[in-house]
């Protein structure tokens, strides 16, 4: 009797999943022939006057930090929510991540390895407004070196190197930052996070000083996506 | 208007500081969290006395392109929930939070900003970020006390959220296709001209995400166990707030996206209204079985939210009247409730109906609001309970749902029913002498001044239906909103 | 030609992801998920999205697998030992 | 570009699939993330007009792909990650708590 009770409540789930799949079929199908008069004029306003607005070449970090900068302040609320829950969920005491104890090779790699790192993160969040990348990315690229001490070298060491005080106030005061930096734009007469509409210096587009505010955004986003991923990880290697 | 940006950065910024206090400045750990939260509620009020002629607000002065927040009545009723709330349950749980009172304080304040956000925003993907940092950290404070039911309960409140976030992005991500914009007025002008079939299923969509989020009957198994384990204060605010905001996101979407007359069309409203019939009346039967407390009152939340949906799923202008005023006089009663449920729990740990058997004669004024705040939920006359209730039947009797409004007298005595049963053990003699822990005034001064707003409210209405007579005029025809948003 | 690889890649992009979800094995699934966070890499560098194919490769193939890993290392040897 | 779309469909209904059906946490949280993934993958193919150029606009380009999905899927993939992180971290605490991975085992322990 068990065996056709599990039989029919997997047939039930399969044919709920295969139901609303064939729905969203006929949506999709609808949505994608009736798409006759393709409306694109925001994205067109912001592809022809983006970079004049905004100073930046990448347009999509434009549109992340300066035109729709509400959102990205959002997002690093969530990651510092997540930062903050996985820190308090963490015992007092520690627990080494089990595994095989790793070679000489290993730990000579990483410590060649990390300056590479290093530059290629601080690459990502300085060149954001020029290249594709922005401060999400070059803050967890950063946030890979404590990571490799931790794998590495045990908890400890990273600890160590990296005081968790330190990160958790790392991690505010790049949120601080970036909130502040936003008052700036209420500073100078106009509204919050105003950069292009600010009479911020745009500074010709393309040099790496340029875009107003939008590089120092990046910065606040990459010391704070930075710490808070580190925290993520070693309280996640510390749960015993 | 300047303050609308401030009611969002403010608990934000006060969330960073306190994070910075853990580890610096000690000892500035209270009087920062009361004076933000006396500075806000002073914002708050600000922003609700200036919400009659809807203000835009974009932030970073890119007109129409960029994202913009607007204040009009209904959000303005929101704010005045949060500024009714969120002082006494940050008084309240200064002293009540003994583990980890910098975590909840961050997540409390951090949780009030997405609501505020999600209020404020006039922008669809906005409104999907902050519902999931409001979403997040509130799951964040079901798990803070990391005891077993807690855990569970926050690992089904995440799992039930995503999925519910998940839908309502996919259906944001299909509208921007369509409309090639993200800011609702724009998309509620594209969105007439789009066939029936396309718009209908997108609605779907927005529907099933809310509902998800909403709790109403078949999806709403994940709910009562977060109300069980969790910081009881909290309880207050997710009540109140948290599962509000959910309703107010979908009422947006629904009534300025998609237009009172799309919505007849498509029969969304009997359909909304037959589910919150059965809502309530399953969720009062399944509420009379209940021994835990916390559980009895989560139980009870869902019947009030259904209340409240059929309120606004009549679709007329009296019933939006009822719908909202029964959102603010649910929170505050629900409030008052769970305030008196943490002081008992607080000063001999009762969880269990059976526990607070004979507290009244221990504390008379408590057990008395807890009375009038209990009587005020079930509807009774003198209470603002009976008037927001007796407003959404009427409207229900006025637009021709009959047999909603006759399900709504059943479900009073229903109600009526297990209110009784936790009254009648409160004041049953307890011969046993119970060892109890005096809570000091900072605990049972804002359980009182909830509990007297239960009166207040009732006895002089207009105090707030002066603001709430004022929502269906931006709600019922979006074109009034529209105008605004665009115009500006 | 482009065209070609792309659906290509769309059918592999089905496939792991389908092994994913019907092996028994926890650990062979976990090991799938960067293939298939490296396969949507490529497609959006197809589709030319430089932004998310930098983000994807670094957050959702990369670090999402390692917190799985962890987890599996914090709940599956137990059970071996 | 046909299967892209339907594509879409299959992932995001697998992804319900895996939530709705499987027995052990981890392979739940899994389906979050093909889910996710689903989503972003959509953005993207939405972003994407033939012919397009990357939206890096050092010079003039005739036709650019479409800079918004591609934020918003940036957005997406940070808010998917950080909601993953913390459904993982959960499921450790539960592991450590109740001893077992079963979903349908924790319900009845609940009692």
């Amino acid at each position: 009797m068990n065996r056709i009770n599990v039989i029919s409540k997997k047939l039930y789930k399969i044919g709920l999943v295969v139901s609303l799949a064939i729905f969203l079929l006929f949506i999709f199908y609808d949505i994608h022939n009736l798409e006759s008069n393709s409306k694109r004029y925001l994205s067109d306003h912001y592809i022809s006057e983006g970079v004049q607005e905004t100073g930046a070449i990448n347009i999509v970090t434009s549109v992340l930090y300066d035109y729709r900068a509400f959102d990205t302040l959002g997002e690093a609320t969530v990651l510092l929510t997540a930062a903050a829950i996985l820190s308090f969920l963490v015992p007092i005491t520690k627990d080494k991540m089990r595994g095989t104890p790793f070679t000489i090779i290993v730990s000579q790699t990483t410590q060649v390895f990390i300056p590479f790192l290093a530059i290629l993160g601080m690459y990502l969040i300085f060149f954001g407004h020029l290249a594709p990348g922005g401060g999400f990315v070059g803050g967890v690229v950063i946030a890979l070196i404590p990571i490799l001490l931790t794998i590495t070298y045990r908890v400890e060491f990273s600890e160590y190197k990296f005081k968790p005080d330190k990160k958790k106030v790392s991690e505010d005061i790049g949120a601080i930052g970036f909130v502040l930096i936003g008052l700036l734009g209420i500073l100078t007469g106009s509204n919050f996070l105003a950069n292009g509409q600010a009479n911020v210096s745009l500074g010709d587009a393309g040099e790496l000083i340029s875009a107003g505010l939008i590089p120092y955004l990046n910065i606040m986003i990459g010391i704070k996506v930075g710490a808070g991923l580190a925290i993520i990880f070693n309280s996640l290697i510390k749960e015993k | 208007m300047e303050a609308a940006v401030w009611v969002i950065i403010l608990p934000l910024l006060t969330a960073f500081f306190i994070g910075i206090s853990k580890v610096y400045v000690k000892k500035i750990f209270v009087p920062l969290v009361i004076s933000s939260a006396i500075i806000y509620l002073y914002l708050l009020i600000l922003v609700i006395n200036n919400s009659y002629p809807p203000n835009v607000y974009s932030v970073g002065a890119w007109r129409l392109i960029g994202i913009n927040l607007m204040v009009d009545p209904f959000s303005g009723l929101f704010l005045l929930i949060i500024a009714l709330l969120f002082l006494p349950v940050i008084i309240f749980s200064v002293k009540y939070i003994k583990s980890y009172k910098h975590e909840y304080f961050i997540f409390t304040y951090i949780m009030t900003a997405g609501i505020a956000g999600m209020v404020l925003t006039a922008d669809l993907f906005n409104l999907y970020v902050f519902l999931e940092v409001s979403s997040l950290s509130s799951c964040a404070l079901v798990a803070l006390k990391k005891t077993n039911k807690g855990l569970e309960g926050a690992y089904k409140y995440l799992v039930m959220s995503t999925l519910g976030s998940f839908f309502i992005l996919l259906a944001t991500i299909l509208t921007y296709y369509l409309t090639g914009t993200l800011n609702i007025a724009e998309i509620s002008l594209e969105f007439n001209e789009i066939p029936f079939k396309i718009k209908s299923a997108l609605m779907a969509f927005f529907v099933f995400g809310y509902v998800l989020k909403i709790g109403l009957i078949p999806l709403h198994f994940w709910l009562p166990d977060t109300y069980e384990d969790s910081p009881i204060p909290y309880n207050v605010l997710s009540s109140g707030l948290v599962m509000k905001s959910a309703v107010y996101a979908l009422i947006k979407v629904l009534y300025i996206i998609f237009g009172i007359d799309f919505l007849d069309k498509s029969g969304l409203l009997q359909i909304g209204v037959f589910w919150g019939v059965i809502t309530f009346i399953v969720a009062h039967l399944l509420a009379f079985q209940q021994s835990n407390l916390s559980r009895l009152l989560a139980y009870s939340s869902i019947a009030q939210i259904a209340y409240i949906m059929i309120g606004l799923f009549v679709g007329t202008e009296g019933g939006l009247i009822g719908g909202n005023f029964h959102i603010l006089n649910h929170a505050i009663m629900k409030g008052t409730l769970f305030l008196v449920t943490a002081i008992f729990y607080y000063s001999l740990s009762a969880v269990n109906i059976e526990d607070i058997k004979g507290l009244a004669y221990k504390f008379p004024i408590l057990s008395f609001t807890f009375v009038v705040a209990s009587l005020a939920i079930v509807g009774l006359p003198p209470f603002n309970g009976f008037i927001s209730k007796w407003l959404i039947v009427e409207a229900a009797l006025e637009s021709g749902f009959v047999y909603a409004a006759f399900f709504i007298l059943v479900g009073t005595f229903l109600s009526l029913t297990y209110y009784l049963k936790v009254i009648i053990t409160l004041y049953t003699k307890n011969d046993k002498e119970i060892v109890v822990e005096e809570p000091g005034l900072s605990l049972s001064l804002p359980t009182i001044f909830l509990g007297s707003l239960c009166i207040v409210f009732g006895v002089v209405p207009s105090l707030p239906l002066r603001l709430i007579n004022k929502i269906p005029t931006f709600l019922l025809d979006n074109g009034e909103y529209i105008r605004v948003l665009l115009g500006g | 030609m482009i065209d070609l690889i792309f659906n290509m890649l769309m059918i592999f992009l089905l496939i792991t992801a389908f092994f994913m979800v019907f092996t028994k094995d926890i650990l062979t699934s976990v090991i799938t998920l960067p293939i298939f966070g490296a396969i949507l890499v490529v497609i959006f560098v197809i589709l030319q999205a430089p932004g998310p194919a930098i983000a994807e490769a670094v957050i959702a193939s990369g670090l999402t697998t390692f917190f799985f890993v962890i987890t599996i290392n914090k709940t599956e040897y137990e059970q071996n030992e | 570009m046909q299967i892209s779309y339907i594509a879409v469909i299959i992932l995001f209904c697998l992804g319900i699939y895996t939530i709705i059906s499987n027995k052990n946490i981890i392979k739940m949280v899994m389906g979050f993330t093909i889910l996710e993934s689903s989503l972003i993958l959509l953005l993207i193919l939405i972003s994407y007009t033939p012919g397009g150029t990357a939206p890096i606009l050092d010079r003039q380009y005739e036709i650019v792909v479409d800079p918004i999905p591609q934020a918003l899927a940036l957005t997406t993939i940070v808010i998917g990650g950080s909601v993953t992180a913390v459904m993982l971290a959960v499921t450790i605490k539960l592991y450590k708590r109740y001893r077992t991975l079963n979903v349908d085992k924790l319900r009845k322990l609940r009692g």
